[in-house]
């Protein structure tokens, strides 16, 4: 029998991952026959789709949580950034096709504008709008990440004043003074890059950009975990002072892989507003971020594919629940959660692994009491 | 740790148990429709009576023979308060259950959340809380109160009684800001100097107003400061507030004002947020006197309103629906809108012989009345209801006392900029 | 609550047959009257009754406006006889009718109570009530009443009411009612007086720094300026109108400045109490305990239930109402932290090890408890009545201080002394501070430390429970109350030093009153996002908070 | 020359000068006016009680705490002066330091603790893209050896005793190539046998690379210490032999003394 080492193994599932999300998933909803068991639906796809989005988030969050131990519970910030940025720009490509008929979004008539407010005026263009998409929490993260690292913000406190940043970030979000559509946010988006946004085929390839997007992501993590970079990535997890008072400047370090993970987090919310059709602030509330870090805890932290498992499993249970017991899914994510950090430290990824411990230990047990009984 | 590890296969087998548990049922005489409403999360407080009074009318319709001879299958679906997931449910009503209309959403966001699928899908959506207007899809029909059927009704009596002055405070989103936006229109049109105007004004550049009002996020609880200003507004007499504050903050935002010595009689609160609904989690002695303006009153003395309140109340003493209250429930006008709502489609249905959505909704635009609980609803070419327009003072029951009437009040969603200053 | 007790008033009011006065007698008449008539024949018979010196009339008038007036139909076409009804004081008991003409109370059986019809005053009429109390409360003996009548009619500035409450100033001796007077009147100088009765007032408003009189004196510059005013000023006098209106204005922006802080403190304590639970949990055990807030709502829920229980107890009655709210405290507390000791030992006892996991627990934990409450208690909010002496207030210089804002201040105050107490004076306090810094050479001590952590757990989440008490006073009482405190909570134990609590005190009060201060300039969201940005730069500035803990642990 | 002047030309012999240095935490003085010179190539021990100032004094050297006053300054010659400096630079001047509870990367082996400390660009860029080398490798091997823990070179680290753990940790000083070296309690958890190998270890380093040891096992200072400096509530009380400093009066006062009595 042939051994593979830990990274061939994550690399073999890496690629079959891949494979299923890039080739077969839309394979099967091009050439499965409907109705068929084999067949996935456009509105699967569609799901699926979202699902993939917070798949990256979550192996953003991993980046920094799993593997830098940097528990940052505003990540959702960032992916809302990322579809604020790219959600102006759908915005503005309504044209003249939203319900005033004017050229300017329609919250923006209705709340009496009279033109376009000046920082909308560049996300007219697409390759401004995306440049932002990278470059609005890429910065948000180096202004914010600079201050809290170079002040030495970690652990706990780290984890409160980022709950903080994005609760703040939510408030101003909400208001509707701050030009970014209040509550609503931003809805009713026509066309994305010229295409109907919401007919099958623009679904289809956002979910295949989608796919690759997430499965480029989760290459670049197993190539960073096997470099140098990443060895003292998770050095500073473990002994950060070690890391220190061994030349390296951890606040760059850290700095680099939280403005890494913000951008991550950033496409993805690019891609999921105009799959879901809207972003509004509760993409910032509190408790979405929240909700990420149970994703990665649930799949399994610090392995590359356990966030993605977790993302995809904890939201297709919420999709589940909501429509088949909307009185208790609240109950079931609670106990899910509960269970997960009490009982599987490792998460599903580390289910298998956990369960061959038990195996092994009960079997020497059950042997030692053979042999007891063989000696009495 | 034999424990432990009896628990973790027990909650690994019940997982798995879970897992299993879709069972799909499909007849042929029966048509889907769907409920898309929050049943937790925030917004669930409010959104819960709306299925309730949904599914009483889907059995009071199923009981008397259904729609076109199908019974009606209800799909309830939660949109958890989480506007992406109401985008997604109301894909998988209309995509996987293939639902012939929808009745649901409460936010504005929900519905703008939604509107964009109903409109690429195809689909109909009945629309029953009071709105902010500003909207017109093809593929829903707003049950909802407009504006002009709420706060202009209710600005206007207040006018009457006498009031000069008028504080404006809402939460922080658009329904609040653009009922305030119309409001200062329409009070500046009633020769109302904008020095009587509370609450602030914010201006562009240019300076155009294009915010009046003070405004709180969502679940605010400290009303102090708003308070004292409100009080100092208030000093000179012939004030009235404008509350457009949104579900739990008004109990907050009531405690404070009968703190600061606040009475009903010196400063009258109308609010358009509260409907007796909402006065079940709410101190309504603290709120004696105060005015709302709805187009139902559950007080409404009509034999229609008599025997919608006795029937639904039997029907929750038995009705089989997960975690149901049974107890003090009461009815209000975004239920009864929806209850229209149900009855509007049936007839919109049989009018057109047909659920296709297309006929369903020729037939809705060609008016169609029904005989409801709050009077007779009409339904307009512009998707929006004729209807009565009452305004009430709050008892200590909870209730309001009808104090004022406007009969068949027709429903425009686009106000802003129709009325000019004097 | 306080309509019942009103019923009660008006009851024995209309009992005390005997001690029937000529004045009464004839209000009485007049109202009989008034209820039967229509239109402006009504108001202007319930004008009339300001004439009259009985003091049944208020009550009457309030009786008649909340609808406890019913019309008896009589046989024939004899007029309705008019009926005031009296709530039962236990409930599901029959109502007593007395006759509004004499005060008799109708004999149980004597007529049907179903054929009763309400006799509602029209809404014109109803207006019309307001002024006829305030006229009448012109004489009532109560010194405040008076006060409040004379300013309220003054405002009115109305032309038939001034020469009256000038008549009035005359022969009234109390200074306070005086002074209300001075300042009604001269509001309605303003408008309806001779130039010299303007200028007294406008020196007059001045003088008592009148809040009220400060639209009134803006007004009147508008009109002069608009050219629309009776009198045309000098320069002078346009001048002096300007002083007025800028010192009222200065005495406006100081009550704001003294109420601001209070206002300040008072949210600042409510901080307080809400952290307070959590400087300990989390403080002091570092256990990031996100189900706090859930703690906060089993606390307010806990309010509710103690309420449900004595109004079931005693009924609704005044005694349940004024007294539940002390049963109420301790409940609370006990409910908070027997939830808390289940925490503890279900979830939490496995955690301290991890502590970044325990967030991630209690959130399940927390989301758990959260449709819990609603499946219990029902999706809708429940209500939590205050009692009497957590209602009103005293108004000093223009400034309101509401009591259940006093109260919170106190109640904060004593919370706080007694977990000082708790940990600085007591055997258990020690013996906590030692688990809390070194569990294991506290275990080699021989302190049992798993049942010291388990109590003060149980002792940080009956603080939560305490502050969900108050927050039942503030606010509703609903499964996502302690969601709106929680990131509150952690701001405050993390900027005032977590395992402080001085710490946490100081920045309780210290956002608070930052939080007011910013309001009125920036509104209330800009307000506390400047508050949160504030907190997250001064943990730049000192990343351990106030009071940083001294640990020399390396990582 | 004056004796100013020949005080200066010492000092440029020194590898390490720290005058007036003061610290102290809310009132209490840690470090109060200490001075002290190393010099280049010397073995350095410090004793004192608990309490006495001995890891906080290694803490303002490393920068990971600013003294409220007085110099640190680093190298013969025109010293640098490490008070403005953060950790990391000053470690990238030479100087390492082994931490009382051994501090190695748990979740990675052996030789990867090795690799991350050999002293190579430290950049974030240059990790990213870095290569191991076949001298890098060789230097590892060659430090493993030192250590002798060849064998044990796939081991995960958490997984070693304290005793190896200690060892792995002085392993990573020697693959910064320090100049100086600060050494907190390096016999801490090891066994008889180990504390000697460590005292000679330290010993052969002293020369080629100057060394402060922080210790308490008064049998382990015997065997280093050359020159001794007892430490005593943030100054220094004596500096000499082990010998002379064992037999004043005022050190066993305050501090063998009291280990007697303990």
């Amino acid at each position: 029998m042939i051994k593979f080492s830990e990274t061939q193994r994550s690399l073999a599932g890496i690629i079959a991952v891949t494979f299923f999300l890039v080739v077969a998933m839309p394979a099967l909803n091009l050439f499965g026959s409907e109705g068929s068991f084999l067949h996935i639906s456009d509105y699967q796809l569609n799901l699926w789709g979202k699902y993939l989005c917070y798949a990256v988030v979550a192996v953003s969050l991993n980046l920094l949580w799993g593997y830098t131990g940097l528990l940052c519970l505003g990540q959702g910030l960032f992916f809302a950034l990322g579809g604020y940025a790219f959600g102006m720009h759908l915005m503005l490509m309504i044209g003249e096709q939203g319900a005033y008929k004017s050229a300017l979004p329609d919250f923006m008539v209705f709340l009496g504008y009279k033109e376009l407010p000046a920082h909308w005026i560049p996300f007219k263009s697409l390759s401004f709008s995306l440049l932002a998409v990278l470059f609005v929490p890429g910065i948000v993260a180096g202004v914010f990440g600079f201050l809290a690292f170079r002040a030495r913000i970690k652990g706990v406190y780290f984890a409160i004043i980022t709950q903080a940043l994005t609760y703040a970030a939510c408030l101003l979000f909400f208001q509707n003074s701050f030009t970014f559509g209040g509550n609503n946010g931003f809805t009713d988006f026509k066309t994305v890059l010229g295409n109907e946004i919401f007919a099958p085929s623009t679904q289809r390839a956002l979910f295949f950009i989608s796919a690759v997007y997430l499965s480029l992501c989760l290459f670049l993590i197993w190539w960073l975990t096997k470099t140098k970079f990443g060895k003292i990535q998770r050095a500073i997890r473990d002994s950060e002072n070690r890391v220190r008072f061994s030349g390296y400047s951890t606040t760059t370090y850290k700095l680099i892989i939280f403005v890494v993970a913000a951008i991550m987090a950033g496409i993805a919310g690019a891609l999921y507003v105009p799959q879901v059709g809207i972003i509004n602030p509760e993409e910032m509330r509190p408790s979405k971020s929240l909700e990420i870090v149970v994703w990665v805890a649930v799949g399994g932290r610090a392995t590359i594919l356990g966030p993605v498992i977790g993302a995809i499993f904890v939201n297709w249970l919420k999709s589940y629940s909501t429509y088949h017991y909307p009185e208790y899914w609240l109950i079931i994510l609670g106990a899910l959660f509960v269970l997960v950090v009490l009982f599987m430290p490792n998460g599903i990824v580390g289910l298998p692994e956990q369960l061959k411990g038990f195996y092994r230990k009960h079997r020497f047990r059950f042997q030692q009491k053979k042999e007891a009984a063989a000696e009495a | 740790m034999k424990f432990l590890r009896g628990v973790r296969a027990g909650a690994i087998l019940s997982a798995g148990a879970l897992l299993g548990l879709q069972a799909q049922a499909e007849e042929d005489d029966t048509v889907k429709v769907g409920i898309l409403h929050s049943l937790s999360g925030t917004m669930a407080i409010s959104e819960t009576s709306l299925r309730d009074v949904l599914l009483f009318a889907i059995d009071e319709i199923n009981a008397s023979g259904g729609v076109l001879g199908k019974q009606i299958e209800p799909v309830v679906v939660d949109g958890a308060s989480d506007w992406p997931l109401f985008a997604e449910k109301s894909k998988q009503l209309l995509l996987q259950d293939k639902v012939a209309a929808v009745f649901g959403c409460w936010t504005s966001v929900s519905r703008k959340s939604v509107l964009p699928v109903f409109e690429e899908y195809n689909g109909l959506l009945f629309y029953p809380v009071q709105y902010e207007g500003e909207e017109q899809s093809p593929n829903i029909f707003y049950t909802a109160e407009a504006v002009n059927q709420q706060a202009i009704p209710a600005v206007d009596f207040l006018l009457e009684e006498g009031r000069e002055k008028f504080y404006l405070i809402g939460t922080d989103y658009v329904y609040p800001q653009t009922t305030n936006l119309v409001l200062l229109e329409y009070l500046l049109s009633k020769g109302v100097p904008l020095r009587n105007i509370g609450g602030g004004l914010r201006r562009d550049a240019d300076g155009e107003v294009i915010s009046a009002g003070t405004y709180t996020p969502f679940g605010h609880t400290d009303y102090q400061q708003i308070m004292a200003d409100i009080k100092k507004f208030a000093a000179s007499g012939d004030a009235a507030v404008i509350n457009t504050i949104n579900g739990d903050s008004n109990v907050a935002f009531f405690k404070e004002y009968a703190a600061a010595g606040l009475t009903a009689e010196e400063v009258p609160v109308v609010s358009f947020s509260l409907s007796e609904d909402e006065f079940r989690s709410l101190p309504a002695e603290d709120l004696v006197g105060q005015l709302g303006c709805w187009t139902y009153f559950m007080s409404l003395d009509t034999p229609e309103n008599e025997e919608f309140v006795a029937n639904f109340q039997e029907w929750l003493a038995t009705a089989d629906v997960d975690g149901i209250e049974r107890e003090g429930r009461v009815t209000c006008s975004p239920m009864v809108l929806s209850y229209d709502g149900v009855y509007l489609w049936k007839a919109a249905v049989e009018k057109a012989g047909t659920f296709d959505v297309d006929s369903v909704v020729k037939a809705l635009e060609s008016g169609i009345s029904f005989d409801g609980p709050g009077g007779t609803v009409t339904t307009q070419e512009n998707h929006h209801l004729t209807k009565n327009v009452y305004i009430g003072e709050t008892l200590p029951s909870g209730q309001f006392e009808v104090i004022e009437s406007f009969d068949e009040v027709y429903g425009e969603p686009f106000l802003k900029g129709t009325f000019s200053e004097e | 609550m306080l309509f019942r007790f009103h019923n009660l008033i008006i009851s024995a009011l209309f009992l005390l047959v005997s001690q029937l006065s000529a004045d009464d007698t004839q209000a009485r008449e007049i109202f009989v009257e008034a209820i039967l008539a229509e239109g402006s024949e009504q108001t202007a018979l319930v004008e009339s009754l300001s004439t009259t010196a009985s003091t049944l009339v208020p009550d009457f008038l309030e009786a008649w406006k909340r609808g406890d007036i019913f019309l008896l139909e009589a046989d024939g076409s004899a007029a309705p006889t008019p009926l005031l009804e009296v709530e039962p004081e236990q409930e599901g008991g029959t109502p007593t009718y007395f006759r509004v003409i004499d005060g008799e109370e109708m004999a149980a059986g004597s007529f049907d109570p179903a054929a009763l019809e309400m006799a509602r005053p029209s809404r014109k009429t109803r207006r019309v009530f307001t002024m006829t109390i305030d006229l009448l409360a012109l004489s009532t003996p109560n010194v405040q009443e008076r006060a409040d009548a004379a300013l309220k009619l003054g405002l009115k500035r109305d032309d038939d009411i001034l020469p009256k409450l000038i008549l009035l100033r005359e022969t009234e001796t109390e200074p306070s009612v005086i002074e209300a007077l001075n300042e009604g009147i001269a509001v309605s100088m303003l408008s309806h007086g001779t130039k010299e009765g303007q200028m007294d007032a406008i020196q007059l408003l001045r003088d008592e720094n009148s809040i009220a009189g400060l639209d009134a004196l803006k007004n009147l510059r508008h009109d002069l300026n608009d050219g629309l005013a009776t009198h045309p000023f000098s320069e002078e006098e346009l001048a002096k109108l300007t002083a007025s209106i800028a010192s009222i204005e200065s005495y406006i922006s100081w009550t704001d400045f003294v109420g601001t802080c209070f206002r300040g403190l008072s949210l600042g304590a409510v901080l307080l109490i809400v952290a307070l639970g959590l400087a300990i949990t989390f403080g002091l055990m570092g256990v990031i305990n996100m189900a706090h807030g859930e703690m906060i709502a089993v606390g307010a829920y806990s309010a509710y239930i103690s309420q449900t229980v004595f109004y079931s107890l005693f009924s609704e009655s005044t005694f349940a109402l004024e007294t539940y709210f002390l049963f109420a405290i301790p409940f609370s507390f006990l409910t908070a932290a027997l939830c808390g000791f289940i925490l503890e030992r279900t979830v939490i006892q496995f955690l301290y090890k991890r502590p970044l996991e325990s967030l991630l627990a209690t959130w399940g934990v927390s989301l758990i408890l959260q449709q819990g409450f609603r499946l219990i208690f029902g999706a809708a909010n429940r209500q939590v009545r205050s009692p009497s002496w957590l209602l009103g207030n005293v108004e000093i210089f223009d400034i309101t201080f509401g009591f259940n804002r006093i109260f919170v201040i106190g109640f904060a105050i004593l919370i706080v002394f007694g977990t000082w107490f708790l940990m600085a004076k007591t055997p258990m306090g020690l013996s906590i501070r030692a688990v809390m810094q070194d569990p294991q050479m506290a275990a080699a001590m021989g302190i049992r430390i798993n049942r010291v952590r388990m109590m003060t757990f149980a002792f940080g989440s009956g603080l939560a429970g305490l502050a969900g008490v108050f927050l039942s006073q503030i606010g509703s009482v609903g499964s996502n109350l302690g969601q709106s405190y929680i990131v509150d909570s952690f701001m405050v134990v993390v900027a005032g030093g977590v395992g402080n609590i001085v710490g946490t005190v100081i920045s309780a009060l210290g956002i608070g009153v930052t939080d007011q201060a910013l309001q009125p300039l920036l509104g209330p969201v800009m307000g506390r996002i400047c508050v949160l940005v504030a907190i997250i730069l001064f943990l730049q500035w000192k990343p351990g908070g106030l009071f940083p803990s001294k640990s020399r642990s390396l990582d | 020359m004056s004796t100013q002047e020949k005080a200066e030309a010492k000092k440029k012999e020194f590898i390490l000068t720290c005058e007036g240095l003061n610290k102290s935490f809310d009132g209490f003085k840690v470090i109060n006016d200490l001075n002290l010179y190393i010099d280049k190539g010397e073995l350095r021990t410090i004793i004192g009680p608990n309490g006495a100032g001995k890891s906080t004094f290694l803490d303002l050297i490393t920068g990971r705490i600013r003294p409220d006053s007085g110099t640190i300054e680093f190298g013969p010659g025109e010293g640098v002066a490490l008070t403005k400096m953060r950790e990391y630079q000053i470690n990238r001047l030479g100087i390492s330091r082994k931490f009382q509870t051994p501090s190695v990367y748990s979740d990675h082996t052996v030789y990867d603790n090795l690799l991350m400390s050999l002293n190579r660009n430290r950049g974030a860029f240059a990790a990213l893209f870095y290569r191991e080398s076949a001298a890098d490798r060789e230097r590892i091997d060659e430090i493993l050896e030192t250590i002798r823990m060849t064998e044990k070179r796939s081991l995960i680290a958490g997984s070693l005793s304290h005793g190896q753990k200690q060892w792995l940790e002085i392993g990573m000083l020697l693959a910064q190539e320090p100049k100086l070296l600060l050494v907190d309690e390096p016999a801490a958890g090891m066994t008889d046998e180990e504390t000697e190998r460590t005292g000679e270890l330290l010993l052969s380093l002293a020369g080629s690379h100057s060394l402060i040891v922080i210790e308490h096992d008064m049998v382990f200072v015997r065997q280093i210490a050359t020159k001794v400096t007892v430490l005593h509530q943030g100054s220094i009380l004596r500096e000499g032999t082990i010998d002379h400093v064992q037999s004043d009066p005022k050190v066993v006062e305050v501090y063998l003394g009291r280990q007697h009595e303990k």
